[in-house]
């Protein structure tokens, strides 16, 4: 807990705001925080979000898109939502300028199990926008003081186009490096695409990651979700061994407010993060996979 | 009258003929509660489920609410006495329905009580009327010779109020609301998604029951129901504080009437008077 | 000091809005307590645009619309009609202030009309008072 | 400790409380009573029921102030909202919701964080639970009994009372309950018959007939789990459903709550305030995605949170039987009813 009460945001500071993709609706956000000691509290895993808040407008929970390894600042990818109900917070969000305010509540929810995932082989499989707190599970774990406690790391991440890539430099300095395996993909190239073309499912068939002391670590919209793990099934990957994220209404983040259940266990204080194995357990209004 | 256990029998024998038929695929009735002064209101969907189907004195629940549920249906068959038949016009008037896709089980019915209070349901709280105003098949005779009131007439009291009383009286008791949106729900007329109170853009009052955002809703709610409310007194009855909604309901009805000569509900050619105009209007009205 | 009512004027695109603009290119004076929001139609009109206004600290409000078979849209004004009458008569029923909410018919031609309707509404609010029933105080007066 | 007093005394009792804090009781209201504070020692009444809303108000209150801001100035100048603790007495409270108290605190204590502003109220209050009158039969919407609650069961009251003719018995359960009638000079002491009435009308108490079904918290959780997929169940039990939020409002148990901003130009306040799962936006998502788009689902959810995720979670039923919800309820909705035909399905 990184302040007395938890339902009042602590100040930050809008630093940089990085565009991400072409169509401009997608912004990371770095924050670096207005008190010391609000700092030195806020210690985080990748896997775990925080409520961004807006005064006047009011709360959203968005993952840590950067890594724990990553000093001063904390980085938050966010989309301009808003289909169907305008998205009020988000387009907030994006509104704003470098050097201006923001609340924030956090960090919040369990995150990516790292000791579990420790001296074994990790499959970083992500689509679209839900690439972020994979992002920083990669990071964190690519960091020098780290990597050597991990196995091999695989990464296959897919977007809709070339153009809709989250992180774009760091992809390509992620495929320069030796130690770790970088598979980027996209539905349709352009003109420009020298990469893979083809569905996220598709690509995991292709590559056919080995299921020994291996584990999978899924992000992406559901669609992808639903045939990318009959994928994994087929490869032999066990339940308990395939892990992901998943995303509810949330309020108050701290499992008081009664909203993000999923069965018995609010995805905002149990979760984000259960293994497939957990997810079977628990009673859901509907299904994303089956 | 025919008492409510004929119709009951009534009920189920029509509704049994319905469902054998297969032509009509739920039949909107009641059934027993917890227990017998609390029923509630139901849909059969086979003949098995015509033996649950009851009829009491507290079976005031306005079935119009539930039309809308069935989107699959060819047809409904509903059991509707004069507030919900009224309401049913309005669902069709407004193309919420199409008649020809209802059976109207028309129930004629005097004697109605509120389960809280044991009170009669009359022109009171309600619209005055005993038989439903639009059927396919009665279910018992009709009722004639019944006195009649006005359904006006239950607001002599506040009428004789002046305008610093009758602030003072609404005030106090929309100041009560809890905000449980039970009287929305309730009203047969109330469909729309998402209500205006729960839109984010535009926000029009704050979620917390206090008093801004309680005008906003109730003064709103009152307009959008002015010409459409059908006068069941069903939001009032659903009402955990009491508050007398059905009173301000029935002043704005009165006053269509009044101004436009055309009660809610009453004719399906109707439209209803806020989406209809008359050139010749006068602008009287407006001072 | 004297009580300066706020007031906000709803007014429609065709005939009010362009009105009142001619009453400021000919020069004439109305009070400027009068504040203008332009609609296409008086149809448009919300009735929780008069509530919310009156929430939010206005001391009246004055709806101007084209003269009733004037529409632009042919029909507009006739619906709108009927509904502000309604609007009229709630306010009424809730113990509110009826005089304050106000609806003219004002054609492009008639600057004369706008400027005298202006100052004469403004004169009476002004003799009303402020509106207090409906204004949202704790937000607007204290933090 | 026992101590008494006569009931036609109790506006003294009243007015020494209220000089000692704030006095919450139930007060009689056009449609019913309801906990509300005491201005007048002459206000309190002890002929009720029940009250409509139950007195979680008085910790979980249906808007909460958290912080106020200006939206102009920065985040860091906003102003968290002080919450004015004072000792406060809470009278008349039934067995039934003074046992809810317990569980609610559960909740608000788990996973390790605990909900500051519920914490603090029910630090400075102390209970005055109150016994049913055993010689009216409970009303046909209750069943306490069910779930193990007696009509005159002191667990979670500081101090118990229970009416003797035309007296008053107060016993102090817990040393809160101690010190404050330890301080409370009007009251007598209670004689040996005066304890062996109280222990007798706690003993007749739990034999008080309510609606009763045998359940066992994880029998009905694991059926409700078995059922949770069967939509023909939980459509044919919420055919009635107008999905309103009366029987969440007035539950003694339900906490869920929204935080939301209420903004006017620049000024505005961060607040909680009850929500309802029953309410269609409960769940939906900025994308537009909305995981229970029909009655059933928010029904089932309802039941289900309270009959086996809670169980689940927290081990115990998250329902107390005062009735509340079925007696309230439009269209006459009865969770016990529920229950009975899951246990069956």
């Amino acid at each position: 807990m990184i302040n007395k009460n938890p339902y009042i945001p602590i100040p930050m500071k809008v630093i940089k705001i990085i565009d991400e993709v072409d169509t401009r609706d997608i912004k990371t956000f770095r924050l670096s925080f207005l008190n010391k000691e609000d700092e030195a509290s806020f210690k985080y895993l990748p896997g775990q979000f925080a409520e961004l808040s807006i005064y006047g407008k009011g709360e959203s929970p968005i993952g840590i898109a950067s890594s724990p390894t990553e000093k001063g600042y904390i980085e938050f990818t966010v989309m301009r939502m808003g289909t169907v109900v305008p998205g009020t917070v988000t387009s907030a969000l994006h509104d704003l300028d470098e050097g201006a305010q923001i609340g924030i509540r956090g960090p919040l929810g369990n995150s990516w199990p790292i000791e579990f995932l420790e001296k074994k082989n990790v499959v970083v499989v992500g689509g679209g926008f839900a690439f972020t707190t994979l992002r920083s599970l990669v990071n964190y774990i690519l960091h020098e003081d780290n990597r050597k406690r991990f196995g091999e790391i695989t990464v296959i991440y897919g977007a809709r186009n070339p153009g809709l890539l989250l992180y774009k430099n760091e992809l390509a300095a992620w495929q320069k490096r030796s130690d770790i395996k970088t598979i980027i993909t996209v539905d349709k190239g352009d003109e420009s695409w020298q990469g893979r073309e083809g569905f996220v499912p598709a690509v995991c068939k292709e590559i056919a990651p080995s299921p020994q002391n291996a584990v999978t670590v899924i992000c992406g919209p559901p669609v992808m979700i639903r045939f990318t793990l009959p994928v994994f099934f087929e490869l032999g990957f066990s339940k308990e061994n395939i892990l992901t994220s998943l995303e509810m209404r949330m309020k108050c983040g701290i499992g008081k407010c009664g909203r993000c259940n999923v069965g018995y266990k609010y995805v905002c204080s149990d979760g984000p993060v259960f293994s497939l194995a957990d997810l079977e357990e628990l009673l859901r209004d509907f299904a994303t996979y089956k | 009258m025919t008492d409510f256990k004929q119709i009951e029998n009534n009920l189920k024998k029509e509704a049994k003929k319905l469902l054998e038929s297969a032509e009509v695929p739920v039949v909107l009735a009641y059934t027993r509660g917890y227990d017998e002064k609390h029923p509630m209101p139901f849909a059969a969907k086979s003949v098995a489920d015509v033996e649950k189907i009851v009829f009491n004195e507290y079976c005031n629940f306005n079935m119009a609410r539930y039309i809308m549920r069935f989107p699959d249906a060819a047809k409904i068959a509903i059991a509707a006495k004069a507030a919900d038949s009224r309401a049913l016009v309005v669902l069709i008037q407004e193309e919420k329905v199409r008649r020809e896709d209802l059976v109207i089980l028309g129930i004629p019915a005097s004697g109605m009580k509120d389960p809280k209070t044991d009170q009669l349901i009359d022109s009171r709280t309600t619209g005055g009327l005993y038989n439903p105003v639009e059927y396919d098949i009665l279910l018992g005779e009709e009722i004639r010779g019944q006195k009649t009131v006005s359904p006006y007439a239950v607001l002599a009291d506040y009428e004789a109020m002046d305008k610093e009383a009758r602030w003072a009286f609404w005030k106090g008791q929309l100041d009560k609301c809890i905000r449980c949106y039970a009287c929305r729900k309730a009203c047969p007329m109330c469909y729309c998604d998402p209500c205006f109170i729960d839109q984010n853009k535009p926000r029009w009052a704050d979620k917390a029951p206090q008093s801004p955002g309680n005008m906003m809703y109730h003064l709103t709610r009152f307009h959008h129901l002015a010409g459409r409310c059908i006068d069941c007194g069903e939001c009032s009855r659903a009402c955990p504080v009491g508050i007398p909604l059905y009173l301000f309901h029935k002043k704005v009805a009165k006053e269509c009437e009044e101004m436009f000569g055309q009660a809610a509900g009453m004719k399906l050619e109707d439209k209803p008077v806020l989406v209809d105009f008359r050139v010749e209007d006068s602008d009287q009205i407006l001072k | 000091m004297s009580f300066e009512p706020k007031i906000l004027g709803i007014a429609c695109n065709w005939c009010t809005y362009t009105g009142a603009d001619l009453a400021g290119t000919t020069r004439l004076h109305y009070p400027q307590n009068l504040r203008v929001v332009r609609v296409m139609c008086s149809s448009r009109i919300n009735p929780s645009f008069i509530f919310r206004a009156f929430q939010l600290g206005a001391d009246g409000v004055l709806v101007g619309g084209c003269h009733p078979g004037d529409c632009h849209y042919n029909t507009g004004n006739l619906y709108a009609r009927r509904r502000l009458a309604v609007t009229k008569k709630i306010l009424e029923f809730a113990g509110l202030e009826p005089e304050r909410f106000r609806v003219e018919w004002i054609s492009a031609s008639e600057g004369n009309k706008f400027a005298q309707v202006v100052t004469e509404f403004t004169a009476q609010i002004k003799e009303l008072g402020p509106q207090q029933k409906l204004k949202i105080d704790e937000l607007l007066e204290k933090i | 400790m026992l101590k008494k007093i006569s009931i036609k005394k109790i506006n003294d009792l009243a007015a020494a409380l209220m000089e000692k804090g704030t006095l919450l009781a139930p007060v009689k209201e056009a449609a019913g009573h309801n906990f509300a504070e005491i201005k007048d020692p002459q206000q309190l009444d002890l002929d009720y029921y029940n009250t409509i809303v139950s007195p979680k108000t008085v910790f979980l209150p249906q808007k909460e102030d958290f912080v106020r801001y200006e939206t102009a100035k920065p985040v860091a100048e906003a102003q968290p909202v002080a919450l004015n603790i004072k000792a406060t007495f809470l009278f008349g409270v039934r067995p039934c919701d003074a046992k809810s108290f317990q569980i609610m605190d559960i909740h608000f204590h788990a996973s390790g964080i605990i909900d500051p502003y519920w914490q603090q109220r029910r630090d400075a209050t102390v209970i005055f639970g109150s016994a049913f009158d055993l010689d009216i039969p409970a009303q046909d919407a209750d069943f306490y009994q069910t779930l193990g609650i007696g009509a005159a069961d002191p667990e979670g009251s500081d101090v118990f009372m229970v009416k003797k003719g035309e007296d008053l018995l107060m016993k102090a359960i817990t040393p809160q309950g101690e010190e404050i009638l330890a301080r409370l000079a009007m009251l007598g002491e209670g004689k040996p018959a005066d304890k062996k009435y109280f222990e007798e009308y706690i003993k007749k108490g739990s034999q008080h007939q309510t609606r009763n079904m045998c359940l066992d918290p994880q029998v009905i959780a694991k059926k409700l789990e078995d059922i949770f997929h069967s939509g023909e169940f939980w459509q044919a039990q919420s055919a009635a459903c107008l999905s309103c939020g009366i029987c969440t409002f007035v539950c003694p148990t339900c906490y869920c709550f929204d935080i939301c901003d209420d903004t006017l130009f620049s000024r505005g306040v961060r607040r909680r305030v009850w929500d309802a799962c029953m309410f269609t936006d409960f769940t939906l998502e900025a994308s537009g995605h909305n995981p229970r788009t029909h009655v059933y689902q928010r029904l089932r959810q309802k039941v289900c949170h309270k009959y086996s995720f809670h169980v689940r979670k927290y081990g115990v039923i998250s329902c107390v039987g005062c009735g509340r919800c079925t007696r309230y309820c439009p269209v006459n909705i009865d969770i016990y009813s529920i229950i009975q035909d899951a246990m069956k399905a």
